[in-house]
């Protein structure tokens, strides 16, 4: 579906807010939207709110074998989908510049920047490796969405666990999740991509720009860095100029903001795992807030089944009746060694005259409500014309009626005696 | 006259004759078109059978590879279905990939197969954790008309019950797999899952084994594979609701279908062995 | 994470309305801890090779958690969209499409009614005219015999047969099967019995959910 | 970093080069007679192909055409054998699609979109060799394809990496020093007005040095504009010498 293109006063008025030093939603200029974190029961999952921006993260992992020019480090997948969910322009499948742009981006962001320790994840050197998997989905588009879905790889990077494994000799055991604790990713670091949007030429600048800001704004920079201060990647999108002291101006920016976001991931991640200790209720069912009259909760519901048993019986009953009833007209007709026919419902035209005279079916059998067959005009078939075992069905007349008169003739058939002896030119295969 | 309604006023032409409890082409609303059977006509296949139930003709050829079982299970074969839907058999399908129709119909039968648990996996194991076969089963349609859902199931049965694996032993000094085409086992099937398509025309009829075009004109299609006298799927994808006695109804169908089509192919396997 | 409960009972249900703000409509449903995502868009443009003249082109997507879209998955996205069309009265929107997308968020077992209960309460958030409500339930039988409602993933891995049944809510007939695993006939029956009770109260669910949302307050 | 000296205790790089000096950079405008705008640039070992076609009317799907200003089409192949390792797809894998949005932002911001509204301009660039630095090579090759072809620009557009090794930021930095694992900031600037039209960073490089690498490359991205402005400046008197003979 298409989306709606923002209205030229609605621009206008975006700009002007901009100009006059304010934000339609009523943020200050470097303000965050609220971020909200949520775990899910799975290790690795994790769904992460950047105001109405949601975006869902799951880690996974499979054993493969690695790749050719590093026999000794594991390999990393990362995949961002722009679901129809998050956008009715967004296409499943297909992906779009915006989505291209994005992978990369994340992909420069955590895998290029080595946050993650690729030589641990090796079994056996050149045979087994660890392939992570990182699926990130956006849920809903409402702007920013590099920023909320790097959050929610690196988050569900860290919370991941994987199976632990023993190697002895050449015997590779994968502990399941119940025998061995799974163990976590060796991540050195946790890079974190801050986004600045900016307006009239460079001249007005805004961190997390909503949708509508989006919209509107000259270009984009982003900046991904770590706790540290250092810099994983960095880019400027759109096509606007800008100067040296606007660069660094935005990278001191991003560097406070990157440590407010690194203590909420943790923060996040330290409740996860107290929750999860203390064997408190967790998971997305906990985090939906009840208290809106846009949420609903029940408690186990006890389902009734006194009178589902009482009533089960009486259809059981019924039952009985309807067997053994017509038993007569399942008679099978083997026409030739392996090929076998059942029942004569229906038309037919692979049943097929040589003449161009109409065949007319008598119905066979006297049943009940077969009124009569219509004419039909048989049509020649023939398939696999440059096959090795190039086949023809061919049926004539004399068939025709024959078959015809099988399932209808006493109960008695003698199977033998119906196959087609060798002058009649029955269902034959001719190989050329 | 008859055949302008059928052109504009299609549901009305089949209401008339469904009134009158029988179909247009002379059926009645619980029978099957013809079933024809024909098993092991592929001789390059390990197991082959080609089905017809009426115009609707699937065949069905498998072949045999040796494999590498998963780690996870080291001692289970594979089977993989898949149907082909070509250009050739009705002129709603493209070339080229595998449409929607396609994957749907071959995530069917793997389902068939895996619930009527008609192979055991085991049964495919050469040497555990190194090697197994897996057998390909390519249903191929030739003309689509109507309920071919059916016909796939039925075709893949026969050529399982057809299908013939040689003698394969790993040596234990080279290691090298060394097969034998003298010896064949003739491979186990244990189950005969049996698939019986309704359609449900206008909420209340219910009508057996549908062609094309009741299946384009039915609210509702239900699927009932059974195997022996047991259940093994029932699949309703959504249509009209249905009572529990119509329901009731198809199942004792199903089972009746059953005990002709496994009689079918019993019969004819037989024949060929004779 | 999965309270003990008899096999008579249903987990508890927790669902979100219109949480997403781009779509039309969108749920959020957990079922224990089974959680999907649904949201929908429409009626709105469709292409115009999909468009159908007398009525609404329903299109369902569904998205797993982990990897791209699988067959297996392709023949649930049918069996939903199937199941969602019956339900949407499609002849009022002529030449419109109708987009439904689910997201995986949790399998805890039961997924697939989740599924179904989750695009149901999405269409009645974006107020999409239907025939009636549809409501489904899983149930498993035991390798004794016994049938649990809403199995969890532990009760589906140790069963013999999962069935899972789609009811309406006029006359709760059976809209849409599905099964796994073979069972007998009788079987079959009491399933469909007590699936049908449990759908009830799943109907009852979506009422006072709405009733709670068009409500003032809390 | 995989053992290797990238910067010897004598300031002297693998390839023999001080820390502030560019690899030789040879250039050519108008190497193809069919395309509007051409030109081939070697810098180091990585060479580069650039045509330009147009201004011309939109070709394909009218729904691209802008109304406003002219749509700026760009293609970044990498040819199979440009690399070590055989290449498989020369392009559309999502590194090159990278590329190829990259050079159309760069272009967009430079060239005077205005001046040819409901038209296009296609921008070819294709990589013969690959030693690092492929971006800066196909965007400097692409600059004096545009001038080649007459399409008006704001400035020269002209594109310089750096790294960082041992404290010390090192310019234009080959394959060798990519794959090292340090640093690589990529800039794109005018130089006349020194705004930055394009940055990119990848791998780890701490905030505090930032400014330091930038200005490295801000001064490689002028060294590179003295080069290429003599470039110009020779092919323009060649060819308006011809045209003297002739007349």
């Amino acid at each position: 579906m298409r989306e709606t293109p923002l209205s030229t006063c609605e621009r206008d008025f975006i700009l002007s807010v901009i100009a006059d030093r304010k934000r339609i939603d009523g943020r200050q200029t470097y303000d965050y939207r609220k971020i909200k974190i949520v775990f899910g029961i799975d290790r690795g999952c994790c769904s992460v709110e950047l105001g109405k921006t949601r975006v869902l993260a799951q880690v996974s992992c499979e054993v493969t074998e690695p790749k050719q020019t590093r026999p000794t480090d594991g390999i990393l997948f990362m995949n961002v989908e722009l679901s129809p969910m998050a956008c009715p322009s967004f296409e499943s499948g297909r992906l779009s510049d915006e989505g291209v742009e994005l992978n990369r981006l994340l992909e420069r962001c955590i895998k290029e920047s080595r946050c993650l320790d690729t030589e641990s994840l090796c079994i056996v050197a050149g045979q087994k490796v660890w392939t992570i998997r990182i699926d990130i989905h956006v849920l809903n588009q409402e702007g920013n969405i590099l920023d909320c879905a790097s959050i929610a790889a690196i988050t569900a990077l860290v919370h991941f666990r994987r199976p632990d494994v023993t190697v002895s000799g050449e015997d590779v055991t994968i502990h399941e999740l119940d025998d061995r604790d799974p163990v976590p990713l060796s991540v050195h670091h946790m890079p974190i991509c801050v986004s600045f949007a900016f307006f009239d030429q460079g001249k007005f600048l805004l961190v997390d720009p909503e949708n509508g800001e989006e919209k509107v704004m000259d270009g984009k920079m982003v900046i991904g860095m770590n706790k540290h201060r250092e810099i994983c990647t960095l880019q400027i999108t759109g096509d606007m100029l800008l100067l040296k002291e606007q660069v660094l101006r935005c990278s001191n920016i991003a560097v406070v903001k990157v440590q407010e976001i690194s203590e909420l991931i943790q923060t996040a991640l330290e409740n996860d795992k107290t929750a999860r200790s203390e064997g408190r209720k967790y998971g997305f069912a906990e985090s939906i807030e009840r208290e809106q009259i846009t949420t609903h909760h029940t408690d186990i519901t006890n389902v009734d089944m006194e009178d589902i048993t009482k009533t089960n019986h009486e259809t059981m009953d019924e039952e009985e009746n309807q067997e053994q009833e017509n038993s007569e007209e399942n008679k099978v007709t083997i026409l030739e060694k392996g090929t076998g026919i059942v029942g004569e419902g229906g038309r037919n035209s692979w049943l097929m005259s040589d003449d161009d005279e109409d065949v007319k079916i008598e119905p066979s059998i006297p049943n009940k409500s077969k009124k009569h067959k219509q004419k039909e005009k048989k049509e020649a078939y023939s398939f696999g014309d440059d096959s090795e075992e190039e086949e023809t069905v061919v049926l004539d007349e004399s068939d025709l009626h024959m078959i015809k008169k099988v399932p209808g003739s006493s109960d008695s058939v003698d199977l033998q005696s119906l196959k087609p002896s060798k002058s009649t030119p029955g269902k034959k295969k001719k190989k050329r | 006259m008859a055949n302008d309604l059928k052109t504009f006023q299609p549901k009305e032409y089949y209401r008339k004759f469904l009134e009158k409890d029988v179909r247009p082409d002379g059926r009645e609303l619980g029978e099957c078109r013809s079933t024809v059977v024909n098993i092991g006509s592929i001789t390059t296949a390990e197991g082959s059978a080609l089905v017809k139930l009426g115009n609707t003709t699937v065949i069905c050829g498998i072949k045999a590879e040796l494999a590498n079982p998963k780690a996870d299970e080291p001692k289970n074969g594979y089977i993989v279905p898949n149907v082909e839907l070509s250009p050739m058999c009705s002129a709603q399908f493209r070339p080229g990939a595998p449409g929607e129709q396609a994957q749907v119909l071959s995530q069917f039968v793997v389902d068939v197969l895996q619930n009527s648990e008609c192979v055991n996996l085991q049964d495919l194991c050469i040497v555990s954790g190194k090697l197994v076969w897996m057998l390909q089963c390519d249903m191929i349609c030739l003309d689509y008309d109507g309920n071919v859902a059916d016909a796939c199931v039925l075709s893949l049965v026969s050529a399982l019950k057809n299908t013939c694996l040689p003698k394969v032993t790993v040596n234990e000094e080279t290691q090298a797999i060394e097969t034998d085409d003298k010896i064949t086992n003739n491979l186990k099937v244990q189950t005969t899952p049996v698939s019986t398509t309704f359609a449900i025309f206008d909420d209340h009829f219910v009508i057996v084994d549908p062609t094309i075009e009741e299946e384009t004109l039915a609210t509702g299609i239900i699927t009932i594979v059974t195997k022996e006298k047991k259940l093994c799927m029932v699949h309703k994808p959504g249509g009209t609701p249905l009572k529990d006695s119509q329901i009731q109804l198809c199942i004792d169908r199903a089972i009746e279908r059953s005990g002709q089509a496994t009689k079918l192919i019993d019969e004819t396997q037989c024949s060929l062995d004779r | 994470m999965e309270v003990d409960r008899t096999s008579h009972e249903l987990r508890p249900m927790t669902c979100e309305l219109g949480h997403l703000s781009r779509s039309d409509g969108s749920a959020t449903l957990t079922q224990g801890d089974t959680t999907v995502i649904t949201s929908m868009y429409g009626p709105g443009d469709v292409r115009i090779s999909k468009e159908i003249i007398d009525k609404a082109t329903v299109e369902v997507t569904y998205r797993p958690k982990i990897g791209l879209p699988k067959c297996s998955d392709k023949l649930k996205e049918r069996l939903i969209r199937n199941t969602c069309e019956t339900v949407i009265l499609s002849g009022l929107h002529p030449r419109t499409g109708i987009d439904i997308i689910l997201q995986e968020m949790q399998n805890s077992g039961s997924f697939l009614s989740c599924c179904i209960n989750s695009a149901c309460l999405a269409l009645l958030d974006a107020s999409i005219p239907l025939k009636y409500l549809i409501a489904a339930v899983t149930c498993c039988i035991s390798d004794k015999g016994e049938i649990t409602l809403d199995p969890d993933l532990k009760q589906e891995k140790k069963s013999v047969a999962i069935l899972t049944f789609v009811f309406d809510s006029k006359d709760f007939n059976v809209v849409t099967v599905s099964t796994s695993g073979s069972f007998s006939n009788e079987q079959f029956q009491s399933c469909l019995m007590a699936c049908r009770e449990a759908s009830k109260h799943v109907i009852t669910f979506y009422r006072e959910s709405m009733l709670k949302k068009l409500s003032k307050s809390v | 970093m995989a053992g290797l000296e990238l910067l010897s205790d004598q300031g002297f790089r693998i390839d023999g080069r001080r820390s502030h000096e560019l690899r030789k950079i040879q250039c050519r405008l108008g190497v193809f007679k069919q395309a509007d705008g051409s030109a081939y640039i070697e810098q180091g070992n990585t060479k580069v192909l650039a045509a330009v076609y147009g201004p011309h009317e939109v070709k394909g799907s009218r729904a691209k055409m802008l109304q406003d200003k002219v749509l700026v089409n760009c293609q970044y192949s990498m040819a199979t054998f440009s690399t070590g390792e055989r290449k498989r797809r020369p392009r559309g894998d999502r590194k090159s699609t990278e590329m190829t949005m990259h050079l159309k932002q760069t272009f967009d911001a430079a060239i005077i979109t205005n001046l040819y509204p409901r038209s296009q301009i296609d921008i070819y660039v294709e990589v013969l060799q690959s030693d690092g630095g492929n971006y800066c090579a196909s965007v400097n090759a692409a600059t004096l394809a545009l001038i080649d072809a007459g399409i008006p620009l704001k400035d020269y557009v002209c594109a310089c990496s750096a790294g960082f090794v041992n404290d010390t930021p090192i310019v234009d930095i080959s394959y060798l020093e990519e794959s090292g694992g340090g640093p690589e900031l990529i800039v794109t600037i005018l130089p006349k007005s020194e705004q930055i039209v394009f940055l990119e960073q990848n791998s780890r490089l701490h905030e505090d040095n930032l400014s330091k690498v930038l200005d490295v490359a801000s001064k490689g991205c002028k060294d590179i504009y003295a080069i290429l402005d003599r470039a110009v400046r020779d092919h323009v008197s060649k060819v308006s010498n011809v045209a003297n003979t002739t007349e």
